[in-house]
């Protein structure tokens, strides 16, 4: 207890309650808005999601930019270089390659979502549940074994034998070929996120979810999912460039989009002579366009995993 | 060392070209694709041969008699014929070698070569026996060939692979003989001496051959490189001497360099029309169609390797009494596009169109046929106002559709087996399993019979000509051009011989430097 | 010892699946192993060529056939290059896929550990961004647009190396980078990816705290802990590269076992198919199944299966 | 309904290590009774967590029996055993290894009132806030991550996540080990209040033997994975009966300088190794008063005092 | 003679994303050769961030030390060079780390993450230094070090991976070994027994030790010398006896007071110290511990003290100190003295 006399005014005791006991002053925002606001200001996701609307506003306006469509020919001026008329050439049946190549960005951006897509559902959802089941009593050894065995199965089977039969059986198109690239397109996803899981699910805080009966899925999902983002982010990277390229074979199959529209992987392919003659523009605007889409869906994975990470210092 | 080898003497007599791939079966009796039969030409010799100039000239055959009916021969072999392990050729190699091919248990696909000898269909399809095969060993140098019926081309089939002799005690022996290399026997100016699967195959001079002094080329080696990109870079590199088909992005780089050559390839390529389905139920269409493309502009800019715009069935190199087949009536059309337009408008009124129906183009996924697919797909938009759709499909796909007739216009390549109309105006015959267009003229049909027994040559190509006619009016398909082989051999060789098509022979050729 | 033979079954249970999957889709697609344009043969002929690889008998007779041959190890006749069988097509392109796969295998590994690992310790520095640049462009630069080039400057244009065909080790050097490129890439993205996790944890500390080297540190503590993606990935990925890859071995003439993959069903030979299918399983499934018993070595706290603790 | 809520019977957890069995927990028994607070304390490595997590169910029992108000635990049916699991609660002891790092702490402590589909939307909220003021927290910590708070707020995160699923026994291993003391006092008066005011049973487990003095009814003291002794604490405190409690109580360091020290009794020898457990009396080994009769016969656990059992040769 | 470590106005601060955390806000003090210092406060006061700060195992990015020094044996070590530091580190300051959960290796085996810093450090062979790990193993009260040896740490109780990493900090024999919460885990008599062994050390070897602990038993056991921390600065520094029996800063007194008396029979309820301690991304102005101080005064929110010195040694950063202030009643019961 104090003596109530004191000399110096700074010395009376502080009234009751004139500072709160326990604070913490920082004002809490809501996880939507606080994660948005990271991403926010993280420089390199920022730089990525800027590409990729970029990207996006060639595809949707690039070939309006031009008086030529993407399937205008003239033969006689085939493998015209870069110059202010075409802006990135010709090709051999004299093209223009600024109206094909953001032409083909659509499909190729479609395709290369639809792939992340199909990776995200799928790819999560097996190796989620196998690596999950993996070690939880017999049910659970048998679920994994039986993924695990189907994967081998699908990825065993010649993806080109599955391809022809699709052929025979589909119209070829976009939804043909998302449906090609759902076969086994998720697979790297799920064996990673499967092994992943087996490593994560030992911590502490997945056996107090348990321990508190939050049911398997959502221990999957808000537990081990967010847990291993990074990883995620690395494996639906190289998902998409994999579908661009994987849609140039299915072309070759016939199951493609069909000429004369392009996409990037069929560019690029039907280009691969230029390294011996050297209309390298044929090549580089669509093999660019393929590593700019990658770099920026990259570059803002990575921003989105140092953004979403709540420990992460700043820099 | 004979006389010409001592004048380059010091230079290695060696070349080395691109088999592109793996020969399938080295056994003349299986043998059934071109890169096989290209090293199976270097490695035997039959009754008959090609010399220089590609005409068949006698090979084993010393001497032949021919019956009064031209329905029996006899042949009598070389005395010095031998094999590569020096053992003498037998008539009975013959008769072993082309019984085997007709043993339906070979399963030999080209047996029906050999349809020609008297009771070969028969046995081959099942339904004889081999004794009724009419080749017979007289004795060991003598032998004797019955036909079915008079041909007039026997010295050409007889230089065919599969008419090749077979050495009897080694396949008797070995039924995998001709699987690698230490094995392999073979008669004519090289024998095998290496084969590394996948990789090469190399031969070498044979000594024991009879006309070995007339071998220049003392080891040939054929890599099996099947990009064409890297082929060239070889070449390029001087990994390899002499390539063929080049990349058709460098052919234009290329045209000016003296060691490039073009060479007719005997073959047209085209679009099927399937008659049976709109809007090809019209001829007018079908024409407009024809009319309506630049050929030039395709083999001009496209193609780029001297291919001849077609405006006929049967390609360039057919001889007709000493004249070409193809210039004796090289056009059956002009290209004119307000024709074209016009016709459309015709056929349009007639079928009661009010909107041109829907079509598709298809074709086996290849890059030359997609760029020419869509060449001319464009040129039917502009031209003709005609949305094309463009479907491509993997090759083994695309046969089985087109063979279901499941198309309306589809890309097609014909090869003749033989330089001459026949086999080329024989693909739209009635029954011939090759036409997939539904389209069969009985006027047609008969002109081709009239043409196949008839025995005055002038006469006969008058008749095919007619049959072209029947064929260019109704115009079942849309000839785009007729193809070309182009190489690149490397300007230390000379003399080698490009024979049409058949891949070069080599054995004349010389390395200078 | 009941386990592992437990397991065998599973793998030939698989295996059969494989098969008879496999089986009837070859048998549904269109054409067939004798269909081709340049001749269409009589009727009689094309019999005499599907009996002489029992192709004319009946579907469920050829499968059952196939399958007894199968026990004995027998893979049949190719039908493309007749005079061999599928059995002498593995064993000859087997070791020189094998190679140029090990090859690639390791070159993808070092480096991409290497870039990975230095890339996350440079987080967020101008290393780190180079180093990702570098892994971008092996993933969206396709070996059939690397392969080429790299021919073409390596070996036209400065003479180092051979164009293509395989003999001397020089060979092996511009496929086996080419091969490594992708893969290394992804490598070194995981590790990256997985090493940034690592480095955060108290562990890490521990082992710095001990005045061990960074290199140890990383080495001995880092790798181990971040590896589980790499290693997942590498699954596919070894079996892929040990069995050969239809490209590369296209672009640069390599006489390996890739192409039978591709070409085979190009050309319906179904014996080749079958083949080729079954021993990629095989590897495949060995593979993971070793990839899942090291997870338990370098993680002892995994457990794949319930028995036990 | 019985006294007893919980009655253990020879309960046993062996884990594999290599080829052996390691006996973690071997044929412990004993009852904790409605509303009281059991105290466990013993050697570090003796099997306290291990029996704490085997009780709650995050490890699988090798032998034993446990009966929960009257029923046998391993004869529940699927959904009572869910009901067990909700009503058997454990606060973990390392506070950060436990609260998912990604996850909001309202997100954390709505977790098994999510599962067992207690409260949702306006409600949860509301009760998420209450649980948080219970705890000695505020409502708006909700929106922030585990990683925000200090140790001693992340336990009493870990109280309110296991106090929202309304359990009626709670496992607590080491709850404030990692806490200055003054949090130490917060959280035992919080749990003290919640034990009055909402009848918890607590299995209190702890090294600070002053801190489970306070707060427990009956202690027990475990070594080598059994029971040595069990009693009233007062009567533990004052009158240990097993030689190894003794030592125990020896070993409490006091907080002063100037006091006279008492007397340590120093433990000879090494502990032994739960592989191979010694014969007859655990504890012979380092037992100052080790008998022949103590390698030759395992000593009955009996009740020497009222209340008062212990498992030793010498009474 | 010099001290072995002197620590002069260190201040240590974190950039995160809701701003700078200021976690040690200018903290001094020295421990002499041989010397026990205790280290106690608040949870999150910044004693395991000083403790990082000498050995430099901060992480290098998001975090500064944005003033002062740390002498050791006449080295400033914030000077050294990665190389040097490594040199030191281990082998000359060695440290327990608080979590014994996370601060294993899981993925290696404990024998060999004892071993290795001896191979670093004493040259010694794969089989010597095994020997040895088995040995710090057995003197850390680890039973069966053989078989331990080869086990991973989840397969040990939490209490056993607290010695494991005991047995890691003293593998070289350091001349200072910081110690933070090194027995928490531990049962009495084991943590007798590694309280014996650091007093073993200390006589034996002269070495120093820096003990952060919240045990206070512990404290009065092992130190010679305290400091009390909180909200990043040191509150009050002296001799075991001055902070235990005579402290004269509120926020000691209201730890002391925390304590359960457990020799009294009666159970009472404990008197935590209320409320929360204040946020350090942005510390009050005045005295930290103002807002939750029985005894606060108008200028404890404004100005934060000086070290008043109590006595030779002993400073409390208090303004109850000042001679202005009123002075406190009830002092004595306040503190836990038994007199
Ligand atoms: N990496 C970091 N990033 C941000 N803040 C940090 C980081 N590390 C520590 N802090 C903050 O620094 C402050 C001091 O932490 P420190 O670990 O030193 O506390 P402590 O005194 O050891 O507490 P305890 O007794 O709980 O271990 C805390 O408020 C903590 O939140
Ligand atoms: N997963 C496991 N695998 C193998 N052995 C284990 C495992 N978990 C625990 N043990 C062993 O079981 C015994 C008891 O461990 P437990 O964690 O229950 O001890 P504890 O009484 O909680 O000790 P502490 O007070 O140190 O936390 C120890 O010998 C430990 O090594
Ligand atoms: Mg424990
Ligand atoms: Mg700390």
């Amino acid at each position: 207890m104090l003596e109530k006399a004191s000399h110096d005014s700074l010395f009376r005791p502080l009234e009751k309650g004139r500072l709160k006991k326990e604070e913490i002053r920082r004002p809490g925002v809501s996880q939507a808005k606080e994660s948005f606001r990271r991403v926010l200001k993280n420089k390199l996701a920022v730089t990525g999601a800027i590409i990729l609307l970029l990207i996006l506003f060639f595809a949707i306006f690039g070939p309006r930019m031009v008086p030529y469509s993407y399937s205008d020919q003239s033969l006689a001026s085939g493998n015209l270089s870069p110059d202010g008329k075409h802006w990135f050439g010709t090709d051999d049946l004299g093209r223009d390659m600024w109206a094909r190549t953001w032409y083909g960005a659509r499909i190729s951006l479609t395709i290369g979502v639809a792939a992340a897509l199909i990776d995200l559902v799928v790819g999560l959802l097996v190796g989620g549940i196998s690596g999950y089941m993996a070690g939880r009593g017999k049910l659970g050894d048998r679920i994994d074994n039986g993924l695990m065995r189907i994967v081998e199965i699908l990825y065993s089977i010649p993806y080109l034998l599955v391809v022809i039969l699709l052929l025979v059986v589909m119209k070829p198109g976009l939804w043909t070929i998302v449906i090609a690239l759902s076969i086994t397109g998720w697979v790297s996803m799920a064996r990673v996120v499967r092994g992943q899981i087996l490593q994560i699910k030992q911590q502490e805080f997945v056996a107090a979810a348990q321990k508190l009966g939050t049911p398997h899925g959502a221990i999957i999902l808000k537990h081990l999912f967010p847990n291993m983002l990074g990883i995620i982010i690395v494996n639906l990277t190289f998902t998409i460039p994999n579908a661009i390229f994987a849609e140039a074979f299915l072309s070759f199959i016939g199951l493609g989009v069909q000429a004369p529209i392009a996409s990037w992987g069929t560019m690029a392919n039907d280009a691969l002579g230029v390294i011996l003659s050297g209309q390298w523009w044929r090549l580089f605007f669509p093999g660019f366009m393929i590593s700019l889409t990658m770099f920026a869906f990259n570059v803002f994975g990575d921003g989105l995993q140092d953004a979403l990470d709540p420990h992460q210092a700043k820099d | 060392g004979n006389s010409k080898s001592t004048s380059t003497e010091g230079v290695k007599q060696e070349i080395t070209m691109n088999a592109v791939s793996e020969p399938p079966s080295l056994d003349p009796a299986l043998a059934t694709d071109t890169t096989s039969g290209w090293i199976l030409d270097h490695l035997y010799e039959g009754l008959y041969m090609k010399n220089k100039s590609g005409d068949s000239v006698k090979g084993l055959a010393k001497g032949v008699k021919v019956s009064k009916d031209k329905k029996v021969y006899t042949f009598k072999l070389r005395d010095d014929a031998k094999w590569s392990d020096g053992d003498p050729v037998k008539a009975q190699d013959f008769e072993y070698a082309w019984k085997h091919v007709l043993d339906p248990k070979t399963g030999s696909s080209f047996a029906f070569y050999m349809y020609y000898i008297k009771g070969a269909e028969a046995y081959n399809k099942g339904k004889g026996s081999v004794e009724d095969v009419g080749v017979k060993a007289l004795d060991d140098k003598t032998l004797q060939v019955e036909l079915a019926a008079p041909i007039g081309f026997i010295e050409k089939l007889l230089s065919f692979w599969v008419y090749y002799p077979v050495k009897k005690e080694t396949a008797e022996g070995n039924k995998n003989w001709a699987a690698e290399a230490k094995d392999y026997v073979s008669n004519g100016p090289y024998k095998l001496t290496e084969w590394k699967h996948n990789r090469s195959v190399v031969i070498e001079k044979n000594k024991s051959y009879y006309g070995k002094d007339d071998v220049n080329m003392e080891k040939v080696t054929w890599k099996m490189v099947n990009d064409a990109t890297t082929y060239y870079q070889m070449y390029k590199s001087g990994e390899l001497d002499l390539i063929q088909t080049l990349p058709s992005d460098v052919i234009n780089q290329e045209k000016d360099n003296k060691e490039y050559k073009v060479t007719p390839y005997f073959g047209t390529y085209m679009y099927m029309f399937n008659v049976d389905k709109e809007p090809f139920n019209n001829q007018k269409v079908r024409e407009a169609f024809n009319l309506a493309i630049d050929r030039k502009m395709i083999t001009d800019k496209i193609t780029q390797a001297g291919e001849k715009p077609a405006q006929a069935f049967v390609p360039y190199g057919a001889e007709s009494g000493g004249k070409d087949f193809r210039k004796e009536k090289e056009q059956y059309f002009q290209e004119d596009v307000k024709k074209a337009k016009q016709l459309i408008k015709e056929a349009m009124k007639e079928e009661g169109w009010s909107q041109f129906p829907e079509t598709e183009l298809k074709y086996n996924t290849l890059d030359s046929n997609k760029k020419i697919a869509e060449a001319v797909q464009e040129m039917l938009k502009k031209n003709l106002g005609v949305d094309v759709k463009l479907t491509n499909q993997e090759w083994k796909t695309y046969l089985d559709t087109t063979k279901q007739k499941n198309f309306q216009m589809a890309r097609m390549g014909w090869i003749g087996i033989y330089v001459d109309p026949t086999p080329i105006l024989d693909y739209y015959l009635g029954d011939s399993p090759n036409n997939r267009t539904n389209w069969v003229n009985p006027k047609y049909d008969k002109l081709l019979a009239q043409s196949k027994t008839e025995q005055n040559e002038k006469k006969r190509m008058e008749l095919l000509h007619q049959a072209e006619n029947v064929l260019m009016k109704d115009l079942p398909f849309m000839p785009v051009y007729y193809y070309s082989n182009n190489y690149l051999t490397s300007s230390k060789f000379k003399g080698v011989v490009y024979p049409v098509n058949r891949y070069p022979y080599v054995r004349w050729a010389e390395k200078t430097e | 010892m009941k386990f592992i033979l437990k397991r065998l079954l599973t793998m030939l249970l698989t295996i059969w699946v494989i098969t008879t999957l496999t089986f009837v889709i070859m048998h549904t697609i269109p054409g067939d192993p004798f269909s081709s344009d340049s001749d269409v043969l009589p009727e009689e002929v094309l019999n005499n060529m599907r009996a002489k690889f029992n192709l004319d008998k009946p579907l469920p007779f050829q499968y059952l056939l196939y399958l007894k041959n199968l026990a004995s190890f027998d893979l049949g006749p190719s039908i493309e290059s007749e005079t061999r069988n599928v059995n002498t097509l593995i064993a000859e392109g087997l070791p020189v896929s094998a190679l140029l796969g090990f090859q690639a295998l390791v070159i993808a590994l070092v480096f991409g550990l290497i870039l990975g690992i230095i890339a996350s310790l440079f987080h967020n520095r101008t290393i780190d961004y180079a180093a990702m640049t570098i892994a971008i462009l092996g993933i969206s630069v396709p070996s059939f647009i690397l392969a080429p080039l790299m021919i073409k400057v390596f070996a036209v244009q400065w003479g180092m190396l051979p164009v293509a065909s395989w003999g001397t080790w020089k060979h092996t050097i511009l496929p086996s980078v080419a091969l490594a490129a992708g893969p290394l890439a992804i490598i070194a993205r995981f590790t990256r990816s997985s090493m940034l996790e690592v480095l955060k944890q108290n562990y890490m500390k521990t082992a710095d705290a001990k005045g061990l080297g960074a290199a140890g540190i990383v080495v001995k503590h880092g790798i181990r802990n971040a590896i589980i993606p790499v290693v997942s990935f590498m699954g596919p990925l070894v079996a892929h590269l040990l069995t050969g890859t239809f490209v590369i071995e296209k672009i640069f003439a390599i006489p390996g076992l890739g192409k039978y993959f591709v070409d085979s069903i190009f050309n319906r030979d179904y014996p080749v198919i079958l083949g080729t299918t079954i021993f990629f399983s095989v590897v495949l499934i060995v593979t993971l199944f070793l990839i899942d018993l090291s997870y338990r070595l370098i993680d002892p706290r995994i457990k794949l299966s319930s028995r036990g603790d | 309904m019985t006294e007893m809520l919980l009655e253990v019977e020879n309960l046993k957890k062996y884990f594999n290590v290599g080829k052996h069995s390691l006996k973690a927990v071997d044929n412990v028994s004993f009852s904790v009774r409605r509303g009281e607070t059991l105290g466990l304390v013993g050697e570090s490595g003796s099997g306290k967590s291990t029996l704490g997590r085997t009780i709650v169910g995050l490890n699988e029992a090798t032998g034993g029996k446990m009966v929960f108000e009257g029923r046998d635990v391993s004869t529940l049916s699927k959904k009572e055993k869910r009901k067990y699991n909700r009503i058997v609660q454990m606060i973990f002891q390392d506070p950060h290894a436990s609260l998912n790092p990604r996850m909001k702490v309202g997100d954390i402590i709505a977790e098994g009132m999510d599962a067992h589909k207690l409260a949702s939307g306006k409600e949860r909220m509301h009760r998420i806030f209450s649980l948080l003021e219970r705890v000695g927290l505020q409502g708006d910590h909700a929106k922030r991550y585990p990683h925000e708070f200090s140790g001693g707020q992340r336990q009493r995160i870990g109280i309110a996540r296991a106090l929202a699923v309304e359990p009626k026994f709670i496992v607590a291993d080491e709850p404030i080990s990692a806490l200055d003391v003054s949090i130490q006092a917060q959280v035992i008066n919080l749990m003290e209040d919640l034990q009055r005011e909402m009848g918890l049973t607590f299995l209190f487990i702890a090294h600070d033997l002053g801190m489970v003095k306070h707060i427990s009814d009956r202690i027990g003291v475990m070594y080598l994975g059994s029971f040595m002794e069990l009693a009233d604490s007062g009567d533990l405190f004052s009158e240990p009966l097993h030689p190894y409690t003794q030592a125990l109580l020896s070993a409490i360091p006091a907080p002063t300088v100037s006091r006279e020290k008492q007397e340590r009794i120093i433990l000879k020898g090494d502990p032994p190794s739960p592989i191979s457990p010694p014969s007859g009396c655990r504890f012979r080994t380092r037992c100052p008063h080790a008998m022949e009769v103590c390698a030759a016969a395992v000593p009955e656990w009996k009740e020497i005092r009222p209340q008062h059992w212990t498992a030793c040769h010498l009474y | 003679m010099a001290q072995l470590l002197e620590v002069d106005q260190l201040k240590v601060s974190f950039r995160s994303h809701g701003g700078e955390v200021q976690a040690v806000r200018g903290v001094s003090f020295n421990i002499g050769h041989g010397e026990v210092l205790a280290v106690v406060g608040e949870s999150g006061c910044g004693k395991s961030v000083t403790a990082q700060a000498i050995m430099k195992l901060l992480p290098k990015r998001g975090c500064r030390i944005k003033q002062g020094s740390i002498h050791f044996d006449g080295k400033d070590l914030l000077k050294l060079s990665g190389k040097e530091m490594k040199q030191i580190k281990g082998s000359q300051i060695s440290m327990v780390f608080q979590d014994p959960m996370t601060s294993l290796n899981p993925t290696m085996k404990i024998g060999i993450q004892i071993a290795e810093g001896i191979i670093k450090h004493k040259g010694l062979n794969k089989t010597q230094a095994k020997a040895r790990a088995l040995e710090l193993l057995k003197l850390a009260g680890i039973p069966n070090p053989e078989s331990r040896y080869n086990q991973y740490p989840h397969e040990l109780s939490g209490g056993m991976r607290q010695r494991v990493l005991i047995a890691i900090a003293l593998a070289c024999d350091p001349k200072l070994l910081i110690a933070d919460e090194p027995t928490t885990a531990l049962d009495v008599t084991i943590q007798a027994q590694i309280l014996d062994l650091m007093k073993d050390l200390q006589h034996k070897f002269g070495t120093s030790i820096m003990l952060i602990t919240h045990d206070l038993g512990v404290v009065a056991e092992m130190a010679q010398n305290v400091i009390v921390m909180y909200a990043g600065i040191v509150v009050e520094s002296g001799t075991v006896a001055d902070i235990l029996e005579r402290p004269k800063h509120p926020y000691t007194m209201g730890l002391l007071n925390s304590l359960p008396n457990y020799e009294e029979g009666e159970k009472e309820r404990l008197i935590p110290i209320e409320g929360s301690p204040p946020d350090l991304y942005d510390p009050p102005k005045g005295c930290p511990f103002a807002a939750r101080c029985e005894f606060a005064m108008e200028i404890c929110v404004g100005e934060l003290p000086e070290p008043f010195a109590v006595n030779d040694g002993h400073h409390s950063r208090c303004w109850l100190n000042d001679p202005r202030a009123p002075k406190v009643t009830e002092f004595a019961a306040a503190g836990r003295d038994e007199s």
